[in-house]
């Protein structure tokens, strides 16, 4: 299982890279699902089907809306002229990443293991779930019962962007 | 039941009031165009109401959906307000309804006027809902509300540079939002829980391990891009000129004090605690955002955009205040947020008036305007000497306070700086002043006309409270106003048993 | 180890977002980064041989996985999906307007 | 923007029926099997962005559709903002689950969950049916 873990990370890491670098804005759409996709085995590895089920919807759903956006404007990504500036950045820039790789991966060493959680809060969730909500799925006990609250701000978070997707489309803010 | 008891089932009421109203005017905006504007202004209403109702209770802590602690430990999410919340929800209430009422007249000239509420009605809920909630991830959820309901109220124009700003906006807002969860799981993976005060229980002798002060820079880039301080602002002088005026009154009078500093403060100071380096980096950053922002608004000549760039330094000032960590200092760094957030939203309501007016934001294009809208000119005068902090006006008692801070902790330098960033303050206001109001009439102006009752009333509103409000620091207001805000911060680590033991 | 690939996942999106100047492009890594972050809590939750939290019977042993953390990978699910939706929606009318996906050709707005 | 070919969209009409009964299976079944409100409602939408990209867009029909589904929309989240309401309206806690637990393990339990579940349902399908027809609705190339 840890094998195929660090396999399906890779592969998903060799996904990002190409598609951050590929030319054709298409190609690295697609490259992104394979991230995307990735991601929703990695979740059904980890136990998390109902992550599965919906990462791959919205995995689907995103590919769909970036494809419809860019069929609709262009698919290439206008050329970068290779002055010194951008070298320079870009050099500033990766050094800048890989000290934050050292960082952040000398912070996580003081982190639990992987696979051994500290369920400080959620004893009680696996314990009781069923009992205090009666809903077998614990994860909807989460979402709509202990921790319903935040599930409202979720869903206002989607009515939100609608609203914003909405505004933003409109043909003329202002009157004449 | 006692009265405390009955109060605190008023704390969700500050969330779900606005939610609702936003549904429904969605629900109801086919009826009649007035109809949304009845409910928005009616539920703000309620909400200051409210909020002044809540003042003078102690901390009130809500579990939401009953859910008691376990052995000790919480495990739903709980709504809290002490001293602290109850500052910035006077603050965005308050602010919320002034910059309504400008909006009725002020947004005919747009399209949509229900979605415009709608939006505005989110952003408030978004707010409320970070600085009551005591769940980091909750906060995070509404942090995000409030952040979306403002990258779309920015492109509301749906010009070109709006659009431009707003994308900028929100691609710095989201790479923010990223830190800020990474930081979230780290906490959760450390402590297993993510009630503050329970974080805070657990964290008590860990603040020196490497996790945690990874998050603590992790929060600092996070917070520090959503409110805009000195390295990470670059997005600030685009967006918020971007904005209709009555937005960008919030957006720079509230959001940046509401979803950065506010939830900086609360996290460091009350729950993972502030190390003497933390303390040293933040006035670092905050004399730099002070002088710099300054300094960047010395060189504009749109109206607006100067504003912004004062906003950046401005919040330099609070920022300075507080995390000096001494009494004084907290005094005045939070008293000149409630400033801030009066004279800077009087000022870009000014800005709005004179582009509703003349339909220009260009200094060079403006001029004598005072004959032509004396209540515009006059407030804006008093909100000028106000930033500017030029006494009696409110601005000049919180710098007092804050210089006073600094020399009383023998930060003479930080000290000098203050007093010499608030003479440049003055000065680029005077250049406002001179090119706008004052000045001979241009030919192009000659037919402006004073902007309409409801827009001059809310001006004249703060206008009022901008003079008025250096009363706050007499005993009587002092102890019900700023005095719970201060105590929250000083005593950092007593809001944990404070919260735990309800 | 493994959390460490996560993290690099992270900064290939961040790397993305420094260096690329094409809207699309920056979209793109936002949502690696977000989708990084989702891994990552997964990760946190997960616990060596344990069940997907799903009762199945209830008399069963009690043996799952961490179910806050997955509900919290949801909530954030949603929430980068808005952001996303709204990103491209920005990035369309802004092409509109422009005729172009680079930063560098839309800088209306200075300093 | 034409439909696709008669093949398609024959085929496309059936998936659709399908795919539509699996997400309302997918949302009622919320509390007991993986999935929930939000996983229904994405694949619900997914049936109608199916009928919509293969039988082509007709603009005006598809822009009444917008306004019929921005309704649908704000009435689901509405629901959701009443139940949660509910609580505080009795007296007792916001969100409070106030319906009886049921037998677990069966369609009829856990109170307020399923209920939850249909309005989140509702919302999310219509907001991302709401999202794609908008952002097909945009012009191609009108540039200023």
């Amino acid at each position: 299982m840890f094998v195929i873990l660090i396999l399906l990370m890779i592969l998903m890491i060799a996904g990002a890279v190409v598609a951050i670098q590929s030319k054709d804005l298409l190609s690295a759409v697609i490259c992104m699902g394979i991230v995307g996709f990735g991601l929703t085995l990695v979740f059904l590895i980890l136990q998390a089907p109902d992550l599965a089920i919906v990462q791959i919807v919205v995995e689907t759903l995103t590919l769909i809306i970036l494809i419809a956006a860019i069929l609709k404007t262009t698919m290439k990504e206008s050329k970068v002229k290779k002055s010194a500036v951008v070298v320079y950045s870009g050099i500033a820039t990766v050094i800048l990443l890989i000290i934050l790789a050292f960082i952040l991966g000398d912070a996580f060493k003081g982190l639990p293991d992987f696979g051994c959680p500290d369920l400080r809060m959620s004893e009680y969730y696996i314990e009781q779930g069923l009992k205090k909500t009666g809903a077998a799925n614990l994860v909807a006990s989460v979402i709509l019962d202990f921790r319903a609250y935040d599930t409202l701000g979720e869903a206002t978070v989607l009515f939100t962007a609608v609203m914003g997707i909405l505004a933003v489309l409109r043909r003329k803010g202002r009157k004449e | 039941m006692n009265s405390s008891s009955v109060t605190q089932y008023l704390l969700p009421l500050l969330v779900v009031l606005p939610l609702g109203g936003a549904f429904l005017i969605q629900l109801s905006k086919k009826i009649s165009g007035l109809i949304s504007d009845i409910i928005a202004n009616f539920i703000v209403v309620v909400l200051v109401v409210l909020v002044f109702s809540l003042l003078n209770s102690p901390v009130l802590v809500y579990k939401v959906g009953g859910w008691m602690p376990v052995k000790g430990i919480p495990i739903g999410i709980y709504l809290v307000s002490d001293g602290l919340s109850m500052l910035l929800l006077i603050i965005i209430n308050t602010i919320a309804l002034v910059s309504l009422f400008f909006s009725i007249s002020y947004m005919k000239r747009f399209t949509n006027k229900p979605l415009y509420y709608t939006l505005f009605l989110l952003m408030i809920a978004g707010m409320n809902g970070v600085v009551m909630s005591g769940d980091l991830f909750n906060m995070y959820v509404f942090l995000e509300v409030a952040a979306i309901a403002s990258y779309s109220l920015v492109a509301f124009g749906t010009e070109a540079d709006e659009l431009e700003a707003s994308f900028k906006y929100q691609v710095m807002g989201t790479a923010a939002s990223a830190f800020i969860l990474l930081g979230i799981i780290i906490i959760y993976s450390v402590t297993g829980t993510l009630n503050l005060a329970d974080i805070g229980r657990v964290l008590k002798d860990k603040v020196t391990e490497a996790p945690i002060i990874l998050t603590g820079i992790l929060f600092l880039v996070g917070f520090g891009l959503k409110g805009a301080m000195m390295p990470f602002h670059a997005w600030l002088p685009d967006a918020h000129p971007s904005a209709p005026a009555p937005i960008s009154a919030m957006l720079s009078g509230v959001l940046i004090k509401a979803i950065g500093i506010y939830a900086l403060v609360r996290i460091m100071f009350n729950v993972i605690g502030v190390t003497p380096i933390f303390s040293n980096m933040m006035l670092c950053i905050s004399a730099i955002s002070m002088i710099a922002g300054v300094f960047l608004a010395f060189a504009q000549w749109d109206f607006k955009r100067l504003l912004a760039y004062h906003s950046i330094s401005q919040m330099g000032y609070v920022m300075l205040g507080i995390w000096l960590m001494t009494p004084l200092g907290i005094l005045g760094g939070l008293f000149h947020m409630l400033n801030h957030s009066v004279f800077k939203s009087l000022l870009f309501l000014n800005s709005g008036a004179v582009v509703y007016g003349t339909g220009s934001r260009q200094l060079k294009r403006l001029g004598g305007l005072n004959q032509k809208m004396p209540v515009t000119g006059c407030t804006s005068f008093v909100a000028s000497m106000s930033i500017a902090g030029v006494p009696p006006f409110n601005g000049f008692w919180s710098k007092l306070i804050i210089i006073m801070a600094c020399i009383q902790s023998h930060h003479f330098f930080l000290a000098g700086l203050a007093v010499l960033v608030s003479i440049m303050t003055l000065v680029s206001f005077l250049k406002v002043q001179r090119y706008v109001f004052f000045g001979g009439l241009k030919q192009a102006l000659k037919d402006v006309k004073e902007v309409p009752f409801t827009m001059c009333f809310s001006m004249i509103l703060l206008a009022f409270l901008c003079t008025t409000m250096g009363a706050l620091l007499l005993p009587g207001a002092k102890e019900l106003f700023i005095d719970p805000a201060v105590n929250a911060l000083l005593n950092g680590k007593e809001y944990i048993s404070l919260v735990l033991n309800k | 180890m493994i959390y460490f690939l996560c993290s690099l996942l992270f900064l290939v999106g961040l790397s993305g977002i420094l260096l690329k100047r094409n809207l699309i492009k920056i979209v793109i890594s936002l949502t690696i980064m977000e989708y990084s972050l989702f891994m990552f809590l997964a990760l946190v939750g997960y616990k060596q041989n344990a069940l997907a939290p799903i009762v199945k019977s209830v008399t069963e042993e009690v043996n799952y996985v961490d179910p806050l953390p997955q509900a919290l990978v949801l909530t954030a699910i949603v929430i980068g999906l808005a952001t996303t939706a709204l990103l491209v929606a920005l990035a369309v009318r802004i092409y509109e307007k422009y005729g172009t996906f680079d930063i560098r050709k839309i800088r209306r707005l200075k300093g | 923007m034409k439909g696709m070919t008669e093949i398609v969209k024959t085929i496309s009409k059936l998936l659709a029926g399908l795919i539509f009964f699996y997400g309302i299976y997918i949302v009622l079944f919320g509390h007991l099997t993986p999935g929930g409100g939000f996983a229904g409602g994405v694949i619900i939408s997914g049936a109608f962005i199916l009928l919509i990209i293969a039988n082509g867009i007709d603009e005006e029909k598809i822009s009444r559709g917008k306004e019929k589904v921005g309704f649908l929309e704000s009435s689901g989240i509405f629901l959701f903002w009443i139940i949660s309401t509910v609580g505080l309206c009795m007296g007792t806690f916001f969100f409070l689950n106030f319906l009886g637990k049921g037998r677990p393990l069966n369609i009829f339990s856990a109170g307020t969950v399923p209920l939850c579940n249909i309005a989140i349902g509702i919302e999310v399908s219509a907001a991302l049916c709401c999202i794609v027809i908008a952002l097909i609705l945009v012009k191609k190339g009108d540039k200023k």
